[in-house]
């Protein structure tokens, strides 16, 4: 009892701390100083249509590195946090139930899924979408094989070659901006092409790409790896 | 030099190409790993010499095309690169050390590594609020993976509890700057500050939380039992870089958005770390798991980086030096000390005794405790020494109080720890065997801690100035272990006597008299020191830095030296006295009175450099402010090296249960430092008053007392060394009265007295020390009748305890007479009084000391006893014949010291005519008096030799019992309890107060430290409402109100 | 408070799933609870994001039209806060998955998801 | 004549009378004492009847050669002490070696003998020589107290430390004695003189009763000789300088002898009306009374 009043109390105060920045909130009228200047120059300075997909892949590419790596991080920790006492048991993997008719279904979704994915992320930076989103929704073909079919042929060292390859690429696109254009994770490396349009943009769409091939890929790892879990209980 | 952005690109391309490796090569994945680190290493180590070395500018790394605050910036300046250096080498290292484990949990552990240095260095470098978030995040995350490298309960809830917790604390970091952004519409952090932003409510509200959820990363107390659960339960090697990288980085940070924070603001941080500080080692105190213990320490190592950083606008331009030292000594040797941890594995610290079955890894982990301690040659010392200093001269006391007493609590847990690895009694069978790959992260380590130390004193303007020449003999003498002792022994002498003869002469009266008595003493009695055959490993290296520390304070000329000295001197005599018997708990209470005694001299010194412009230790005799209180803590810190009454405990343990020859360097040499200090503090200071009351006069009355005391505990010893060590600290009170009298007698006495006591205290101590060697025990009351058996030490001990007991005609007298002398001058007579008294029972005590071991009735089991070893009778005899020298010609002894004295104090003085002294009261002539003397005894000799000329010897049992044959000797000789009729008379005098004194400081301390850390439950949520609450708290101080 | 807009709302939307979010990772006891709890505090904390990249009636920040293409600046929303927000998901993503492992292996571990059940490390 | 050797002649003359005053008065007492406990006693003559049977005896054993010089220390150190202590005021010869040392020398030098005994008396490795060693010890340590206060306090009065000075400011008359100049350090040294002189009911070193002798237990033969010697010479040398401390020192022998004898009988008769004191009671009551009383005549005389 004490103690949840004393939860109570807490609340309320972190609520009160909450109101004053709410009195205080007043609507922003007009773009920040920095929003601004992407506003007017990232068409030319980028050239992704998509001004959100130029600040995440470019202006704040730094981000989007560290946050593709966060991504890469769990996948890994889940990876070993799982495995590492349950190496013997892997194999005697018990059958579950099945039903025809999901895994039918399944089977016909999965590569429209897949392909929805891929569009969503290599036309990121013209359309709302991008890589994250994309794999996500690649990922989720993969779940619903997992969840639909007998035994899932995930394959761990395919996704975790795709993965590391669409990882180092992006590090080394990155780099290839340090040598060939300004700066680290630049996309002038290649030209800026057609505003507009498929090719446009420089690096930006290669990076999406990467990136949506990366989260899908680890993404299906992580449930792949819970999944696998639950198989053996 | 290579651009600092391949820092992030390597250690993120190699962790991501570790997928292409497959399921049974983590050998290559694991070496992959380390090149990398090794790599990263080298870039900011190039970065960082650069800086030192070339000066070179700042260096910024713009990401894409354009500039910030359009697109993320990394910094790499100075500080960054240290910082990043730091934080890849512990990476390199660790993962080293780790190597077997990281292997052993797949390739996948070696990824969590990789992002978890790598996100640490973009979180140092970057410019960006955002991005800060974005890669502290996958650093708590890599840490989170890390943590459960070993899997059990505790290790996953612990690794829960972070997770959990750190959630929260992002979380609040990420609304934090949310509303940054939503006020200054920027991320980039040189952008926002140098925006001029209107002082909006909700933008403080927000820079309330960024720095709060930094503080809370920090593990403030007591929002910090998450990390602590973590400390203790995670791998070693986890632990290590959770202690050294990530909470190295998080200082970084705080450091780096200290300008977001209003004045009030860094305030209250500093005051939070100030307190996190004090409390985590208060806590760190009744802890008995290593891991958990060393993560209090890390806590509130930070804690203290914390505050420093806080108040850095107090401080000004030596923050930075003061947080670079303190910090590499915790990230060195904390790291280190977790390793160790993880070598030993032992879940109590009482168990570390098996750490003995390895001496490198003892020798290491004695390193990083002193490293971690901040006692020199190591950083920290230099880091608290500018940070007191700084603190004093900005007078912020409670400041100084707080961060002393916190490090003091933190002394006593990690050399209780110390103390059970070094000598505690529990066996464990197994050998200790550490792999290469753990040894040498070790190794490099240490070595860097020396390194560092040696590379902070020469940035400092004064540390600079400390001689090291003495140390680096000590230290070599490490080197040099494996030969044997008659080698080493003539090595050390060597060095000694060649470093007074090259040096004597530049120094002034005084520094020769005490440089005499700590080298020339030394030199005596290392020359016991040929009696050990074998290596006597460990010895040499601390009885040199015990030497070598007090050379260093006769030589001091500022104030830094002066205490750099000291600790030094309180280090190599802990050892010493750490190699006695049943030692553990007097060499901690040596330790820990020692250290108080220097923390209070520290402060004492703070106090005194205030306004002045430079800390040369004549700074000393012009005080303008707070003059008595500099005095006092002083005085008091002196003291304790002096053992006066109520900081006495330590001693007699710690004498009794040391080596036959250790005896003697800690009481008869030692003990003098604190004299010097004294010397010093009432040269420059002359008289200071409380009030009305000068501090010569309760010092006199402390002096007199702890004569009357020590004496008296003296006579009530059963046991020889303990009885010895006693009569020093009765020793020590006569010479604190005789400085207390602040007059050319009084002085006179001291100092001479000083001498005196060196000489009988050695041969007393050496003659003992030879008996116990013998006999192998040294209860006086179960030996007897060794005259026929030890006839020379015998004559030691006679001649000793004559001199002891001031009887005329040998030179102890001298002290005596000029006392009352002194005493009448100064009209002192209540203390005479009781100083004349205590005098007296010196005699009880000297007869007990040679009647129960020379006289009486030989026991059978001593039948067979040889005389004390050649070696040890050879430095008696040398100070034999000094004795006898001084004797003959009291002018010889006196007169320098008296003319010495003539600048400072004119008046009064003795008037010498040859051998006869004349004051103003009386008069003595020591050379008629020993003439009148002998020539009497010669005479009644002789005629007692003519009428017994053929008396008959018979053996010792031949006494005229009550017509019986007398029983047994043990029945028969009269020992045991000697003055029992005394004790029941006013042994209540000496009833243990004092001990039960401390004993219930230390309980209450303890039991304190118990309650508090009853607040960190292990429950998740316990520790979630604590952080909230520290919000809340911290909020509501912060702003007055909601 | 004549201009009471979705800004408002949203925002407070926000905040109280923040508080909501903290207020059950401090009172839940079971683990499963905790965690849904922590992902309704990011979602609060996304909420706010979002609200705090928001200008009223401005579109969002796509440029495929030409008319979009001048004068950009006074026509769309912040693209900032939105790629923030989507870094923000992400990580919050990570941490969830991670933390429902650990909530795995401590069943694992003692077949409980009480949180007052993991207390042995302590004090 | 060489004044050095002057000198020495007239010390051995000193030693020559004292021995002989003090082996008579030693005699005199014991008769009174007799007398007291109407018992007939010895005759006066008795202490030299048994010096000379001791060192005629012919069974000598020695217990090791602490106690073979033992005797020798404590004869040394009651010959000393009366050298050390200007005997006939006003007469340069029987000054004796005083010019060695002043009062503290004194106070110090009566240590020489018994320390020097007792290491003896331990050797010859009989308990009640230890015993007794241990209560000597104790009692010395209790009475020393006021003895020390009561020579501070007239340190200050007579601000010297120097025997003959302190003895010269006494004269002119028996009002001019620091007996009645000083009452309070008067009594506490007095006081002090009854353990001093180590009679009853302060003689529990030697306790005949209770531990034959004490630390002479096992002495005999020369060796007591010797010590005979000592406690006729010792006693005196103490007799003479509280002469010279309380009651004006002497001019000439005749009134030394007079003063010393008077001195004498104010042991002698609080020795024969109480009966001993342990030895912690004796501590405990040095502690007490005389120790205030030592107390207020420093104070008094610091302060008025």
């Amino acid at each position: 009892m004490l103690r949840n009043s004393l939860i109570l109390i807490l609340i309320l105060g972190l609520a009160a701390i909450m109101l004053s920045i709410f009195v205080d909130y007043t609507p922003k009228e007009k773009l920040g100083p920095v929003a601004e200047h992407y506003a007017n120059n990232g068409k030319e300075e980028v050239g992704a249509a998509n001004l959100v997909t130029a600040v995440v892949v470019t202006y704040r590419g730094l981000d989007t590195l560290g946050e593709v790596s966060i991504l890469f991080l769990s996948a890994a920790i889940i990876g070993f946090f799982l495995k590492i006492r349950n190496e013997e048991h892997s194999k005697n993997q018990i059958v579950i139930r099945y039903s025809e008719i999901l895994g039918t279904g399944a089977k016909i979704l999965v590569p429209i899924i897949i392909l929805l994915g891929a569009y969503v992320f290599i036309n990121g930076h013209l359309t709302p979408g991008g890589g994250f989103q994309g794999g996500a929704i690649i990922a989720s073909a993969f779940v619903l094989m997992l969840i639909a079919l007998p035994r899932p042929a995930l394959n761990h060292r395919v996704l975790s070659i795709i993965e590391s390859f669409s990882g180092l690429s992006y590090v080394i696109i990155g780099l290839l901006g340090v040598f060939l254009a300004a700066g680290f994770l630049d996309n002038q490396i290649m030209s800026l092409g057609t505003f507009g349009t498929i090719l446009s943009a420089g690096a930006v769409p290669v990076i999406y790409i990467l990136i949506g091939l990366k989260v899908g890929t680890e993404l299906t790892g992580i449930i792949g790896n819970l999944k696998e879990i639950q198989n053996e209980e | 030099m290579v651009d600092p952005i391949y820092i992030v690109a390597v250690l993120l391309g190699i962790s991501f190409s570790l997928g292409f490796i497959g399921k049974k090569s983590e050998n290559i994945a694991g070496i992959l790993s380390l090149l990398a680190l090794g790599f990263t290493t080298l870039v900011s180590a190039q970065w960082f010499y650069n800086f030192v070395t070339a000066d070179i500018e700042t260096y910024h790394i713009f990401t894409t095309a354009f500039k910030p605050p359009f697109s993320i910036n990394l910094m790499m300046g100075k500080e960054e690169a240290l910082f990043t250096m730091m934080i890849n080498a512990i990476g390199l290292f660790g993962g080293l050390y780790m190597f077997d484990r990281l292997k052993a949990a797949g390739k996948n552990s070696f990824i969590a590594l990789l992002m978890l240095i790598m996100g640490l260095n973009v979180v140092v470098m970057t410019r960006d609020l955002f991005n800060l978030f974005v890669f502290l995040e996958i650093s708590s995350i890599a840490v989170a993976g890390l943590i459960v490298l070993t899997q059990n309960t505790k290790s996953i809830s612990a690794g829960f509890k972070f997770m959990i917790a750190t959630g929260i604390i992002s979380g609040l970091l990420l609304l934090g700057i949310a509303f940054i952004y939503n006020y200054a519409g920027s991320l980039n952090i040189d952008h926002i500050l140098t925006q001029n932003l209107e002082a909006a409510k909700g933008l403080s509200i927000a820079i309330f939380f960024l720095m709060i959820a930094i503080v809370l990363e920090m593990k403030p107390f007591p929002a910090n039992g998450w990390g602590l659960d973590v400390y203790s339960s995670a791998e070693s090697g986890v632990s290590s870089l959770l202690s050294s990288a990530y909470a190295t980085a998080t200082v970084f940070v705080l450091m780096k958005l200290l300008p977001f924070a209003p004045e009030n603001l860094q305030f209250l941080i500093a005051a939070i770390g100030i307190i996190t500080f004090v409390f985590s080692n208060l806590m760190g105190m009744r802890q008995d798991n290593p891991n958990r213990m060393l993560g209090y320490s890390s806590i509130s190592q930070i804690g203290l980086l914390a505050a420093v950083i806080g108040i850095s606008s107090v401080i000004g331009e030596y923050t930075y030096f003061i947080v670079i030292s303190i910090l590499i000594s915790h990230f060195l040797a904390k790291s280190g000390l977790f390793w160790i941890a993880g070598i030993v594995k032992q879940e109590s610290i009482k168990n570390w005794s098996v750490l003995r079955s390895n001496k490198l890894l003892l020798v290491l982990f004695g390193v990083f405790i002193f490293a971690l301690t901040g006692l020199p040659p190591f950083p920290g010392f230099f880091g608290k020494w500018e940070l007191v200093m700084h603190l004093a001269e900005t007078k912020n006391f409670i400041w100084i109080f707080a961060v002393l007493i916190g490090s003091f609590f933190e002394v006593v847990y990690m050399f209780r720890w110390l103390g059970y690895a070094v000598k505690n009694d529990i066996i464990i069978e197994t050998k200790l065997k550490a792999k290469i790959h753990q040894i040498i992260p070790l190794l490099l380590f240490a070595a860097a801690a020396f390194g560092a130390g040696y590379y902070v004193s020469s940035e400092h303007p004064y540390a600079s100035l400390i001689n090291y020449l003495p140390l680096a003999v000590a230290l070599g003498f490490a080197f040099i272990e494996f030969l044997p002792v008659f080698i080493k022994n003539t090595l050390a002498i060597a060095a000694m006597a060649a470093y007074f003869y090259f040096n004597y002469e530049s120094y002034n009266e005084l520094q020769v008299i005490f440089a005499a008595i700590f080298i020339i003493g030394g030199i005596l009695t290392l020359i016991a020191g040929y009696a050990y055959k074998g290596k006597r490993q460990g010895f040499y290296p601390f009885a040199l830095m015990m030497f070598a520390g007090l050379i260093g304070l006769v030589e001091a000329t500022t104030t830094l030296e002066f205490f750099f000295a000291w600790e030094l001197m309180t280090i190599g005599s802990y050892f010493l006295i750490l190699r006695g018997k049943k030692s553990i708990k007097h060499a901690l209470s040596y330790i820990l009175f020692s250290i108080g005694g220097a923390y209070l001299i520290l402060a004492g010194f703070g106090l005194a450099a205030i306004g002045k412009p430079d800390i040369s230790i004549g700074i000393l005799s012009n005080i303008e402010l707070y003059a008595p209180w500099i005095f006092g803590l002083l005085a008091i810190g002196f003291m304790t090296k002096t053992a006066s009454i109520g900081l006495h405990i330590w001693l007699p343990g710690a004498h009794a249960e040391a080596e036959a020859d250790v005896s003697p360097m800690v009481s008869a040499i030692l003990l003098k430092a604190g004299v010097f200090g004294l010397i010093m503090l009432f040269l420059a200071m002359g008289e200071q008053f409380i009030g009305n009351i000068s501090f010569a006069y309760i010092l006199s009355w402390v002096g007199v007392i702890t004569a009357l005391m020590g004496n008296m505990m003296a006579a009530f010893q059963e046991d020889a060394k303990r009885l010895l060590a006693y009569s020093s600290i009765g020793a020590l009170g006569y010479v604190l009265f005789g400085l207390s009298l602040m007059s050319h007698l009084g002085w006179l006495t001291a100092i001479s007295f000083s001498v005196t006591h060196f000489m009988f205290k050695a041969l007393l101590f050496l003659a003992i020390g030879g008996v116990v060697w013998r006999l192998k025990t040294k209860d006086m009351y179960k030996m007897g009748g060794l005259i026929k058996k030890m006839p020379f030490s015998f004559i030691s001990v006679l001649i000793g305890i004559i001199v002891l007991a001031g009887v005329p005609p040998l030179t102890g007298f001298a002290g005596k007479w000029l006392f009352f002398q002194a005493v009448v001058e100064k009209q002192w007579f209540l203390q005479g009084a009781v100083l004349f008294f205590s005098g007296i029972i010196a005699f009880l005590y000297c007869f007990r000391l040679i009647h129960s071991i020379f006289l009486g009735q030989p026991k059978d089991e001593h039948r067979n006893v040889k005389e004390a070893p050649f070696w040890i009778l050879v430095p008696q005899y040398a100070i034999l014949m000094v004795i006898m020298l001084f004797s003959m010609l009291p002018n010889s002894l006196l007169k320098p010291i008296g003319d010495m004295l003539m600048p400072y104090f004119p008046d009064g003085a003795i008037t010498w005519d040859g051998q006869m002294a004349t004051t103003a009261l009386g008069y003595w002539n020591g050379k008629t008096v020993m003439f009148i003397v002998v020539g009497v005894f010669a005479i009644v000799f002789g005629w007692l030799v003519f009428m017994n000329r053929n008396a008959k010897k018979v053996k010792q049992f031949n006494i005229g019992y009550a017509a019986e044959r007398p029983f047994l000797p043990e029945t028969t000789h009269y020992a045991f309890n000697f003055f029992a009729p005394y004790k029941k008379a006013i042994g209540f005098l000496v009833a243990p107060g004092i001990t039960n004194f401390w004993h219930r400081v230390d309980e209450g301390a303890h039991s304190v430290s118990d309650k508090f850390t009853k607040i960190y439950n292990g429950n998740a949520q316990s520790y979630l409402i604590h952080i909230v609450a520290f919000i809340l708290v911290i909020y509501l101080i912060s702003f007055g109100g909601f | 408070m004549q201009n009471i807009g979705i800004e408002q709302i949203s925002l407070a939307v926000g905040f109280i799933l923040l508080l909501i979010g903290i207020w059950g990772m401090l009172s839940q006891k079971n683990i499963l609870k905790i965690i849904v709890s922590f992902t309704i505090f990011e979602t609060g904390l996304n909420v706010i994001l979002v609200v705090i990249g928001y200008i009223r009636n401005k579109t969002a920040p796509i440029l495929d039209t030409t008319e979009l293409q001048t004068n950009t600046a006074e026509k769309i929303v912040d693209p900032i806060p939105q790629a923030l927000v989507l870094t923000s998901i992400v990580i919050g993503l990570g941490v969830t998955a991670l933390l429902l492992v650990y909530a795995l292996k401590m069943h694992k571990e003692k077949k409980s998801l009480l949180i007052n059940d993991y207390k042995d490390t302590k004090w | 004549m060489d004044p050095l050797i002057k000198q020495i002649l007239f010390a051995l003359l000193t030693i020559f009378i004292v021995l002989n005053y003090g082996l008579i008065v030693q005699g005199i007492v014991r008769k009174i004492g007799a007398r007291v406990g109407r018992r007939y006693g010895i005759p006066f003559y008795q202490p030299y009847i048994d010096i000379i049977k001791n060192y005629s005896k012919r069974t000598r054993i020695s217990h090791g050669i602490m106690y073979y010089i033992a005797p020798v220390f404590r004869l040394t150190g009651g010959i000393g002490l009366l050298l050390f202590i200007p005997v006939i005021f006003g007469n340069n010869m029987f000054q004796n070696f005083s010019f060695s040392g002043d009062l503290l020398l004194i106070l110090y030098f009566q240590f020489f003998g018994v320390l020097g005994m007792a290491l003896g008396a331990a050797e010859s490795g009989h308990p009640n020589s230890a015993i007794g060693v241990s209560r000597g010890l104790s009692q010395v340590t209790a009475y020393e107290l006021p003895l020390t206060l009561g020579v501070l306090s007239l340190a200050v009065q007579y601000n010297t430390l120097n025997v003959s000075e302190i003895v010269a400011a006494q004269q002119g008359g028996i009002l001019n004695w620091s007996f009645f100049t000083n009452p309070l350090a008067s009594i506490a040294l007095l006081l002090a003189f009854l353990a001093a002189m180590g009679r009853s009911p302060f003689d529990v070193v030697l306790a005949p009763q209770e531990i034959p002798i004490g630390p002479p237990t096992e002495f005999h033969s020369g060796f007591l000789g010797v010590l005979q010697l000592n406690r006729a010479i010792f006693p005196i040398a103490k007799l003479i300088l509280f002469m010279n401390l309380l009651f004006g020192g002497a001019t000439n022998w005749g009134e030394l002898i007079i003063k010393t004898f008077f001195i004498y009988m104010w042991s002698v008769f609080v020795g024969v009306a109480f009966p001993r004191f342990r030895v912690d009671q004796s501590v405990r009551w040095y502690l007490g009374v005389p120790l205030i009383i030592g107390v207020a005549a420093v104070v008094v005389s610091k302060f008025f």
